[in-house]
């Protein structure tokens, strides 16, 4: 157990697996002698070569499409998409044919392959390279999509999507890859998708939330702790499939729910969450199910001051959840 | 046909049997997909999609491949190179029925969906071209493994204008990995003509750009197409990468069973094709080298018939999935 | 005023518009002498010629590319899609370059663009001919998505799409081509983009939906009134921007709401309007959201039998309005 | 440089003041891009992307365009063609501080992603390989509108492999639209060699496949892309279609302010390289021919840096856009 930056429990999951298992190899651009863009894959083509990190081709569709025949074959790719934003070109790979494989062929073939991609805002990134790309998935049956809060999730749940037998989009939020460091158990680590986590108890309110949002959720509900109010505050972590049980639990324990996300609100997670609520959970509720979001505009700005009215923070949180508290 | 012709298929290096087992698969293939168009028109099945016209070049080009060492990713006419890959008759048929049983997909898929791992072709599905990457993906896996093979993906014409074709064939160009890109250009991408589809005069100088070589065969010629596609599996299998073989062919039948043609091309144009096809001049060289007899053909074409309608009794009989199993393999149980 | 099929009605708008504005042109496959596969544009190429009918090579990505320069331009281009399960490899184009051009330039370019694909099931079009799409673009800021459930509103609803200032995915249902036919308004007739339309007033229960389903449900709605049961319809007809005042107003009329589409559940429409509810009526309401989808599964089977078992019906309805009433 | 080649801006149709406007207009670009770079590594601008090693072939390009006619659909480091399409230094400097008043998008885009309607410079993104097929349909609109006009866009040689060149090329192959594809090769995409990133030799190969010319020309060579260039222009003006013209050009800056070069290239390699900046060989061309006087350099060289100068200083203190702004102009208001 050692306390690690997101980034090196990222590459520490990569290198571990890539070490016993000989099939998994790493694909994208720069991630060779630049070792990604971020740094991700830095080191790693000198100690597995080029043929197992290989730089791609400017070419997102063929990034995935690629991984995909060699998943089929029997490989485990890792295809890394250089920013969350430039998934785009590779949309119908995934949802066409990474998502299909398995039910198209009644089970005959498979599509073993992991896709991570730096995702979301308040890095200076501007619109197209801050955004959050996580909705366009989670509505696909036959895809799983992750999103890890904490070091120690990032290499529990990457280690998870290497060994899942269907294809993981792994979501990282750049923002955490050197905010957040936390304890990271060595060696095999697993943590399960699908299952949510509970980052803090509480009674008077539930937040749930993921990804970078968890930390500013936990620094809110710190605040609101001095004024009295005692936040419950569920990280989802897998938002495909997403933890029914959970999520139910969680809003049932104190009846007040806000669902926070970076991503803007219309058709969200946060939309399906609150849905699920609303559908099973809804004789439990004290107060209407409340939603702190992005704006809905295109994408973030980057000038300091429009990107900064983009972005949630702790403030505004705490302000959604005070009102929620007090409802 | 005169006989310093006759021998050509001896001369590169095809036994009597192979031509006659080439020969039978184009039969097959046009068998069963007349029978499949047949029961379309009786309403039986509620969709096909043919490959008429093709079946020459398709069982050329499958020809030089090893069915037990190579991986195929088909597109949807390719019935001559799935059946050279093990699939059956009857196979087809339940795939045509949408039956339970179909290997492809167990009556998910639309006939010409092809896939069966056992016979080492890779699902396929509708959207155009995405296979290509795939094949060239399983290339690339089958080096990383060490496996000496190649990977086969085919197209029409119109689908090498899609993204996914640049990009694949660029890739492989780069690793020059063992994969054969067969256009299959028939002409026509559903209604549009070859003019207004693509820019260049033939898809195969599209091959330069990515540094493999890139050639055009007439499609009809079953044995040009064996040659070709000869040279390219030991080009691949020598590790010098890909090659882009476009073969000039015809699709005789309308796209689909949802299209008319008619008002897109003249019946002239057609008839002239049917004249040209590999059916047809593959049949008329194997009787002229003697090679096909007049008992052997018979017994062919009995034979075939014989096979198409006990795949089609045994398809129209067999049961579909029940209704509830289209909840599984969503994910791994 | 006539009773027109609804695939005669989108093609009135067309020509109507194409009349008498020489800005909007139609671009797509097959769409020429073909007329379409569905015979949407037939007749087209011979009144206005080949240099406004567009036979397009077989590529998405470069249908919408140009459609979207040529928007810019100043023109008026209708790029239709031949099966909405093929708008995959044109979402880099849709979502990064459409939906942003006007914000990401501050105002001074625009993209008036208007995409046409048929979606939907039941049609015995398998995994890739059966698709709805819309979950993956009512996210995205910067479009509007608009789904006509009769003929007249196939008509108004193009007229609104053609003369939007922004790019419009006009979403037609192809099992409604020749299935419905109502009265549409001659020449002039504009329905305005972001306005549901009730289709039934009841009191006992409420449904929300659109496309194919509105059909199935009235069918339901019917059945039910035969047992006292009286059911309120909200035809939502714009998903982007979704019909906020509607929609309240709908739940609040009944207290007691269902959400029908035929796309998969997680992620889809419903979850957002539900979403809508439970923050803005919870009080009102005297029964959990609702909602009745498409399973879960990655595509709708080729086979009779799964396609059914797939496929919403207006039984399978009337039974979840029957609970919901019973609540 | 010999007396021969000393008239070579005249003989091919240029005139002393046109040579003097295109080198001032690199100086400029240059001038810019320097001082952007300096402002990011003193921290006042967060980000940076660079021009520099490729104004001689931009400009080159640029001056066989119209600004009043063509449209521009640029790349991100197309500094020297947005210039001369009338952006102003201030513009530029108003885009790097991410200002309210920045013509391109206000603020909300990083800089390089240029855009404004009134210098006929089409709005661009990210996502590369995207203002591909925007160009060739803002050249389709064009000729539906008789307009005779020429669009142009840029991309480097890592972007021609994004699906998007490819189906952009073919339609205008196929439609002879007057669009000139420009690839500045500059041997890098980011960390990606050109060996690793195409399978060809050169981009300008993959102009058979669309069925239009492509043509490779030495960056550094000012008057030879000007010549290309306006070869281009004609044909696209006469009916005859687009050209692809690639230029083989360096860039001496790492990609971005966020990149370090020093992994994937040595500094010899970019050392030898500075040596051939058309900055210096089209200085040196134009002191030869007496065209570039020692006084007219100084005055332009002092010109420049005080246009950079106030440029900078307008902007630095110029306002953000309100926080709020943010939510303007998503839809038509
Ligand atoms: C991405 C995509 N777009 C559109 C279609 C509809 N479609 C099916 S086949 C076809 C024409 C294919 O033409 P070509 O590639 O020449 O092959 P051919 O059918 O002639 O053998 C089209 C447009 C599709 N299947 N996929
Ligand atoms: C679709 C997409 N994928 C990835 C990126 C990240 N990216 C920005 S520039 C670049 C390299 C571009 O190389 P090239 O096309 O050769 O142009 P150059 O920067 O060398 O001028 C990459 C990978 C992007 N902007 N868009
Ligand atoms: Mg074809
Ligand atoms: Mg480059």
């Amino acid at each position: 157990m050692a306390v690690k930056l997101f980034i090196d429990a990222i590459r520490d999951a990569l290198v571990y697996e890539m070490r016993q298992d000989d099939s998994v190899f790493v694909l994208g651009e720069d991630v060779g002698l630049r070792g990604g863009v971020f740094r991700v894959t830095q080191g790693m083509i000198d100690e597995f070569g080029a043929s197992r990190v290989i730089d791609m081709p400017l070419a997102e569709s063929a990034i995935v499409g690629v991984a995909i025949g060699a998943a089929a074959y029997g490989l485990k790719p890792v295809a890394e998409i250089q920013f969350a934003d430039f998934i785009m070109p590779a949309v119908n790979q995934i949802i066409s044919e990474a998502a299909k494989m398995r039910y198209r062929s009644n089970g005959d073939w498979s599509c073993p392959l992991v896709i991570r991609a730096p995702f979301g805002g308040g890095v200076h990134g501007a619109l197209y390279h801050s955004q959050s790309v996580e909705a366009l998935f989670y509505h696909i049956p036959g895809l799983k999509v992750v999103v890890p809060s904490t070091a120690a999730d990032a290499k529990g749940l990457l280690i998870a999507a290497l060994r899942d037998p269907d294809p993981v989009l792994y979501f990282e939020h750049k923002g955490l890859y050197r905010l957040i460091k936390d304890e990271v158990p060595d060696g095999e680590h697993v943590v399960p998708i699908g299952k949510a986590a509970v980052r803090r108890e509480g009674t008077d309110i539930t937040v749930i939330t993921y990804g970078l949002m968890v930390h500013y959720v936990l620094e809110a509900a710190e605040e609101l702790a001095h004024a009295g109010i005692s936040t419950h505050v569920l990280d989802l972590r897998s938002l495909l499939p997403l933890d029914r049980d959970a999520i139910i639990e969680a809003a049932r324990r104190t009846g007040k729910v806000l669902i926070v996300h970076e991503d803007n609100k219309t058709g969200g997670v946060g939309a399906e969450v609150s849905a699920m609520i609303a559908e099973e959970a809804l004789y439990d509720l004290d107060a209407p199910i409340a939603r702190l979001c992005g704006p809905d505009i295109p994408a973030m700005p980057f000038s300091p001051t429009m990107e900064k009215f983009y972005m949630l923070n702790p403030a505004k949180i705490a302000d959604a959840m005070r009102t929620l508290a007090a409802f | 046909m005169s006989k310093q012709t006759a021998v050509r298929h001896r001369e590169i290096g095809l036994s009597d049997e192979q031509v006659l087992d080439m020969y039978r698969t184009m039969i097959l293939a046009r068998a069963l997909d007349e029978r499949m168009w047949l029961l379309n028109r009786a309403g039986k099945l509620p969709f096909v999609v043919s490959c008429k016209g093709q079946e020459g070049a398709q069982v050329g080009l499958a020809f030089a491949l090893d069915p037990t060492r190579d991986y195929v990713a088909p597109y949807y006419r390719d019935l001559g190179v799935v059946l050279r890959f093990g699939q059956t008759a009857r196979d087809v048929m339940l795939s045509g029925f949408a039956k339970r049983e179909d290997p492809n997909s167990g009556g998910r898929q639309m006939p010409g969906h092809f896939g069966s791992r056992k016979n080492r072709i890779l699902t396929g599905s509708s959207p155009v071209s995405t296979q290509i990457p795939h094949a060239v993906g399983m290339a690339l896996a089958a080096r990383m493994r060490n496996e000496r093979l190649v990977t086969y993906t085919s197209f029409g014409e119109g689908s090498s204008n899609q993204g996914d074709f640049h990009e694949a064939c660029n890739f492989a160009g780069v690793q020059k990995l063992p994969v054969i890109f067969f256009c299959e250009n028939n002409l026509y991408a559903i209604s549009v003509p070859l003019a207004r589809q693509v820019g260049c005069e033939r898809i195969a100088q599209r091959a330069e750009g990515y540094g493999f070589p890139g050639v055009t065969i007439d499609g009809n010629d079953v044995l040009a197409v064996y040659e070709a596609a000869r040279t390219a599996v030991n080009r691949a299998l020598d590790g010098l990468g890909p090659t882009l073989i476009e073969v000039l062919t015809y699709r005789i039948n309308p796209h689909s069973s949802d299209d008319d043609d008619r008002v897109y091309r003249s019946r002239e144009e057609v008839d002239e094709a049917k004249q040209r096809d590999a059916i047809v001049t593959f049949g008329a060289y194997l009787r002229s080298t003697g090679v096909l007899t007049a008992d052997k053909e018979q017994a062919l074409l009995r034979d075939v018939e014989q096979v198409v309608d006990e795949a089609t009794a045994y398809a129209e009989q067999a049961p579909y999935a029940e209704p509830q199993e289209a909840l599984g393999h969503v994910y791994a149980q």
